[in-house]
């Protein structure tokens, strides 16, 4: 059923909230600068619980069945966390709050970044970043700041796999950074020949995803940071793929320089259909001091925020946002380590990495694997030759996918396998719900061998709306709802 | 393990179909050193009463805003949410979804986005707004990206009424763009100088109202001076119920307009996660950053909603996007959208009007307190006040007594040369009895 | 899509929670009565919350549509209720610590009683009873209790209209006593003539409902409490449609002896799929001695609860049930109410009324109300005599409601309109919603009439299920689910 | 008013279609006197701010169970419940809808029905349990009336185990329907009185286990000694924890079982609401009062629920139905469910060890204080206990002290002679800490 935008259901003197009225108001102390001209349409409140309780359904969600978008984890997220951040204590309070009145919340700061130091075997971590790209921002500014303190501030290139998500080379550009692509091998890993021919002194850092895009683990990581460092380079690690290895491998034994990590992905936090997510980066010690403010120190009386980038912080680069990160995120992580602890978090690395194992093997009967030797991590990635002939492209199938009730796989990416499906289920899936997803791709692979190409072109069928015409939004956006040009105010339409 | 599944057969019968004897031989592409046997030194799992346990002591060591007076702003201010608001976003199905990239079965978000997006632009007078940024701040620091992208020029003026850490926000960014960033001195009336600052280099202006010292300001003048010198006008808002009565930032002539969300619908959080606006006129767009959401068909003709000019991403464009931003503030661009829904612009309005009522009884109240001097003219709902002892000192002492009184300026701009400067902040939260307390107490402190 | 029963979904090993280990666990002081025949299903978090959330989806809710049920005020429940129900002071609060540290729920328990007796006009109220039918049980023990007390106990005949809900006769019979029906008038009310006729000094009480269940507001209602109260009987009113008139007219003006309220009706607290309700009863100066236990009242050092039904209180019939009612249930009512004030409330019922008025109007033009002559109250009842001729029955056109996704309106009550559909919108309904609502059923009207059979006598189409045989269900009952019959102890089925 | 969605507008134009002029003719059939023209005399509508300070200051003024140590039972338990199972239990699906009479848009509410009685048929051990009743007090009531109309016979014998609220509760509505209840007096242990009770003219028996006193209960010679003189076996259980590692009702004998399911998903909430558990054996079924949830087809012959058995009911039956019982407790069912559905058996079964263990290092610290005498010989997590001041004087003197110690048995029976005789319980929200403090202060109150 269509729900009518809010422009078209609300009214524009309509309101869902009770305020004090406001009897004399007197506008003497505004400068004159009082607006006349906001027209809002406005919802009472059964209204606007219906309105957003029909929209939800148009909405798939981890919490209706698999979904299994590689390298986005899309994990369960627990209520306790939800329950844990809306605390009155943790909600409900200021950022500028005297420190001695936040005691408990700088505590819990402190708790996380000693968990995320532990687990990753790094000796800093810089708490501030909102979201794993801004994570990569704060990793590069940090490589950047150390370079320039040591004076190698003419490093100005940052190499990147083509395999690389595409926040890596914007965020390498977004500081100010060229980039430039490293080859893959055949078995879609790093090729340590092209790293070594492309490692100058002009390179700054690499930045390389572990497991890597392809879901695989970077067999020659070792080797990999040892040419890096030799270089004169700092070994940036995209952390998004953290969930594959959590409780087991420390990034640090690595020779990871600077690691982000999706709180929201391998940590549990909700996705929210967009964020907010929580980037924390962790730094080695070559890079700690150039971490940016603020952060939490123990002084004598209690735990404070570092907030100037003066004395001792000097080398600080400086301020990633307002206030001190995405603390509302840092409890649901914190109390969902916690809930899992060291046991518990290495299940889950070895439990993803099992589901996505079985789910290549299950479904490699009838679908073409990018990479058949050897275990994947935590995702299964496929190529589309086995669909050659058939007329069905990889976008056909995942919408296929949406009518049997799952969200379609990540497709066309990573971008050096054709047609590429990345196929990640996490731990949180049962065998019973993996088996439930097999059953259904099998179907849908054997229908797509056996020429049924409608069903595949037409999909989704069962969606809350057939294809979306992208061109179209793109050719004229249409990126806000306008009244009708009738010159008259609108009103809201009626509904029949 | 209760957030785990798989139980000890499931793993057996799985590697046995897998064709793996154990679970190391997956792996073991992983080089031995960095295998380590043990488990790390961390606490084994905890039961959901255990672990509520430790958060509720760690919660309950934190005084909570609403737990008696409070005064505090200065970007982040405690409103009164409705229950529904939260309610609808903890729906499994807006709070578990993905970034909308499949839109046949995301009609649900991408509704509320668009939605979002034309109340982003209506409140802030301009053309077309984005589906959110991380917070005013990044916004911020965004918008100067954006204006070097237009105009091709490396220099952008910060207004010396620009809250301290979004200064320092887009120094960070701009430097390492190496863009030349002219931080005016901090200044409870900044007009001047900002205009001063603008030459043919400029790229952009970023001026705030109302500032950081709450000063309502009409920026048609510095609109004005930047146009003319071919710059942009980027408005800072870090209260976004002032939107509800004060002239917007397109209305004053911004091409940008950024701001702070946290307001409508959000929790104070300490901090984070809020949601940043972002709007600006329409001929900018293609060079906005962030993603977009836009209206179109389905393959019946039926009216539906994708991510749309995803040509200026990062998924899409890798180096040459206009931002690294991927996630965003979904959830808490919906809480705004659904809080601004039901508020309404005459609920909004109304809102605002509550707030500037009870600043202006706040003022009042400080005006006859020895030892206080209100250096804000003209305001929406927060003051600059100078006081005859340090702010933080005072804030500080305060506190002791249950009052948390304001932010101290020397918090946000340890080097601004203003620590006898407290922010203070009323909102619709405030009863006229908080007020009466804060002007006692400091009453008191000062007298001595 | 079908979700599989818990039990086929289930693990028996499986846990969802992680409880302390009990090592060395010792059983002396169990006397020997330790079961080891448990066998329940249970599931890991995430599969939890993916069970229940897609269950869910299958139900209709308040949430999502107008869900017209007649005589159930199906009204939009604040969220704000939830919330405050959910404070620590009121949900985290054992029923018999010491009252000293319950003042805040004593005095919330006052305060809600002071409400109901304003808005009822009425002396007294008895908080305890647990839903209407247990507030109809409460009222007719005090007027048994009254009569006992008055040397009347050879009364023992209660008077019910016949188109009174079912729980009146039963909960009559439930306390021992006989029922005779009284007749209805041709415009929908209480036969006065027939009624006078009946009383007589073997009576206890008049069981009447008003508003009644046609919708109609009892026009001789105080001459019905004048000839009960002088023939010596008690007039019981049945206060379910209390929404109709709240804030507006006072059942103790119209000489009522007991009403109960429900608060999950008129004062927005949660259906729940089927409860938890709240039942209070208010009583006269006649009855109100005759309250069951507990009770608050106030002395000196503040509010206690008056648990025995000796010394002052010992007319007390007794106790309802254990404790002192549903005080979850009380938070949210008197959340309600003070959310909407004497002047809101006026304004619920005015609303409902011309909500109800205008489906009535717009709805007339095709179909057939029952009493077409002068307004109804808060709901419109039509019959099926505007289907005659088609083939297609009050059941067929309600299940073709669900196919527009509405709810069907409550069906063939009350007993005394033929085919009755009896549609109740409440005040929580938009115009917008309404013209919605008119616009499918008037649709559906026109298909009826031009004879398009097979959208009725199939319907539901497009609900999660097609009609269920209630038939089968009823010939040989299923109501557990039990493992097939192998011998063998089940295993959880595979999802293929 | 925001929870009114018509405007001004609406309503003028909806009386225009009506064919009113004002809003008073549609009240034309309420007599004139019984229509006051000024509002009632109660407070004007409120915003939702000012709601949530007037409840959060009543809410203020309780001591909540988790505020410090607490040790009442007594037919109400403090145990924790999972946040997911309050989560679910609010979405707008269940929260929201109505009774499942139609059943194609109520499946999810009746699968969930159908699982539901299935796990109390398990945890009791019987074959069949009803969809819910209001709590185990009235479920109690219901199943006396119920033996009633099974053996029409007028006599019912309550133990004198069973907790006093249960036993007035059933005499309440017994003697409304002319039924002779013989209560026998209170007592720990009181198995050979009930038997020594039953005669030929004895409906049922109602024996409660573990019983108020905190004693569990081997019935089974009570079960033969009823069935020989053709009278049912009713088993009351207030703590469904118990059902873990107990004995079931059904594998001692009896008939129906009825228990109060509070402590499985549900809140305190000062007494309510919570869930009455209803079960009986097979043959039974259609003298039992409630709804019941029973598995059928749909017209394409896939499977699905119905309420069924409705001739039972009142909207069928009238005056002929087996109960008056229309409302029940869904919500609370469903809480229940969800929460054993997480619990599972193996889960339910370590909780009950929990909660057995704690209840022992209860009684051994308890044990140990002078002026104490534990009473009660065999219990899951309840004791009784003697103390040398009046119990209620205790309780009220240690909630001073912040601890909440028990149930004083007078506080449920005054009149039972019982004012020394203190009701302790412990379940897995207890700490030892908590029971030392217990200890502690007991030693310090009872020495003086």
């Amino acid at each position: 059923q269509d729900e009518g935008l809010l422009f078209e259901v609300g009214g524009w003197e309509k309101t869902g909230v009770d305020l004090d009225e406001t009897p004399g108001f007197d506008e003497s102390d505004l400068g004159g600068l009082v607006r006349d001209d906001l027209r809002l349409p406005g919802l009472s409140e059964p209204e606007a619980v219906r309105h957003y309780v029909r929209l939800s359904q148009k909405n798939h969600a981890i919490d209706l069945a698999l979904y299994p978008l590689g390298s986005c984890t899309m994990k369960h997220n627990p209520r306790l966390n939800e329950k844990m951040a809306r605390l009155p204590g943790f909600a409900d309070l200021h950022p500028l709050q005297p420190t001695s009145t936040t005691q408990g919340a700088l505590e819990l700061m402190d708790r996380l970044a000693h968990w995320l130091k532990t687990l990753t075997g790094m000796p800093a971590v810089a708490l501030t970043p909102k979201a794993g790209a801004h994570g990569e921002l704060c990793g590069l500014l940090a490589i950047k700041a150390a370079h320039e303190a040591a004076g190698q501030g003419h490093r100005r290139r940052v190499l990147v796999p083509t395999s690389a998500h595409g926040t890596n080379p914007a965020t390498a550009a977004f500081v100010g950074y060229s980039v430039t692509e490293i080859a893959q091998t055949d078995d879609g890993r790093v090729d340590l020949s092209d790293l070594a021919a492309k490692l100058s002194d002009d390179v700054a850092a690499i930045m390389v995803t572990n497991p890597n895009t392809c879901g695989l683990f970077e067999r020659d990581i070792l080797e990999i940071s040892r040419l890096t460092h030799e270089a004169g380079a700092y070994f940036y690690c995209d952390g998004a793929n953290f969930n594959a290895i959590v409780g087991r491998v420390r990034p640090g034994d690595l020779g990871v320089d600077a690691m982000h990590i999706n709180l929201h992905k391998t940590f549990s936090t909700p996705h929210g259909g967009g964020g907010p997510g929580a980037g924390p980066v962790v730094l080695s010690q070559a890079l700690a001091a150039f971490a940016p403010a603020p952060w939490v120190v123990h002084d004598g009386e209690g735990l404070r925020l570092e907030e100037e980038t003066a004395g001792e912080a000097a080398q600080a680069f400086g301020r990633m946002s307002a206030f001190h990160g995405q603390m509302g995120m840092f409890v649901r992580a914190y109390a969902y380590m916690r809930s899992h602890g060291a046991d518990g978090l290495r299940q889950v690395a070895e439990d993803a990495v099992l589901n996505a194992n079985y789910l290549k093997a299950r479904l490699s009967v009838a679908m073409s694997p990018a990479f058949p030797e050897g275990p994947c991590m935590h995702e299964a990635l496929f190529d589309d030759s086995w669909l050659e002939g058939t007329g069905i492209t990889t976008l056909d199938f995942a919408k296929a996918m949406i009518d049997e009730g799952f969200h379609p796989m990540t497709m066309y990416f990573p971008l050096v396998v054709h047609g590429a499906m990345l196929i990640e289920p996490t731990e949180t899936e049962s065998k019973q719900e993996l088996d439930r997803f097999v059953h259904a791709l099998l179907g849908l692979a054997e229908a797509a061998k056996a020429g049924d190409v409608e069903r595949f072109k037409g999909a989704p069928f069962l969606a809350p709306l057939r294809r979306l015409d992208e061109t179209q939004a793109a050719r004229k956006p249409k990126l806000t709802w306008r009244p009708e040009p009738t010159g008259v105010a609108p009103a809201p339409l009626a509904a029949e | 393990m209760r957030y785990l599944p798989l139980t000890p057969d499931d793993r057996a019968e799985m590697l046995g179909v897998i064709g793996a004897a154990t679970i190391d031989d997956l792996f073991r592409d992983v080089p031995e050193a960095a295998r380590p046997a043990d488990l790390f030194d961390l606490p084994l799992h905890a039961g959901e009463l255990e672990v509520e346990r430790e958060l509720s002591a760690l919660s309950a060591k934190n005084r909570a805003a609403g737990a008696g007076p409070f005064f505090l702003g200065a970007g982040a201010y405690k409103h009164h949410v409705p229950a529904t608001v939260d309610h609808i976003i903890q729906r499994s199905e807006f709070l578990t979804s993905y970034t909308p990239y499949q839109p046949e079965i995301a009609q649900g978000t991408l509704q509320v986005l668009f939605e979002f997006q034309t109340q982003v632009a209506a409140l802030t007078g301009l053309d077309v707004a984005n589906a959110s940024m991380y917070d005013g701040s990044t916004a911020t620091a965004e918008a100067v990206m954006m204006a070097q992208r237009v105009t091709r020029r490396e220099k952008a003026v910060l207004s010396g009424g620009l809250h301290p850490h979004y200064a320092s926000t887009t120094q960070t960014i701009a430097h390492a763009e190496g863009m030349e960033i002219v931080r005016l001195p901090a200044a409870v009336d900044a007009e001047a100088a900002v205009i001063e600052a603008i030459d043919a280099e400029t790229a952009c202006v970023v001026v705030q109202t109302p500032n950081v010292f709450g000063v309502v300001t009409d920026v048609s003048k510095i609109a004005e001076a930047a146009h003319a010198a071919g710059a942009l006008l980027i408005v800072v808002t870090t209260e976004a119920v002032s939107y509800g009565l004060m002239k917007s930032p397109g209305a004053m002539g911004a091409d940008i307009a950024v701001a702070e969300g946290q307001s409508i619908g959000n929790a104070l959080n300490f901090g984070g996660p809020y949601v940043g606006l972002f709007a600006c006129r329409e001929k900018l767009v293609r060079q906005m950053p962030g993603r977009l959401c836009g209206e179109t068909v389905d393959a019946e003709g039926r009216r539906g909603y994708v991510l749309t000019l995803s040509t200026r991403e990062q998924h899409i464009r890798r180096e040459k996007a206009t931002s690294n931003i991927c996630t965003n503030s979904g959830l808490c661009a919906l809480a705004f959208s659904i809080h601004l829904s039901l508020l309404g612009g005459a609920g909004l309005s109304q809102l605002a009007r509550v707030n500037h009522s009870r600043a202006r009884e706040l003022r009042d109240a400080l005006a006859g307190v020895a030892g206080v001097e209100v250096l804000t003219p003209r305001f929406f709902n927060e003051l600059a006040i100078k006081t005859s002892v340090p702010a933080a000192q005072l804030a500080d002492e305060l506190a002791a007594e249950g009052i948390l009184a304001g932010v101290p300026f020397s918090r946000l701009d340890p080097a601004g040369g203003m620590d006898d400067v407290l922010l203070v902040c009323a909102t619709e939260t405030n009863t006229s009895q908080d007020i009466a307390a804060l002007a006692a107490a400091l009453s008191r402190k000062l007298a001595r």
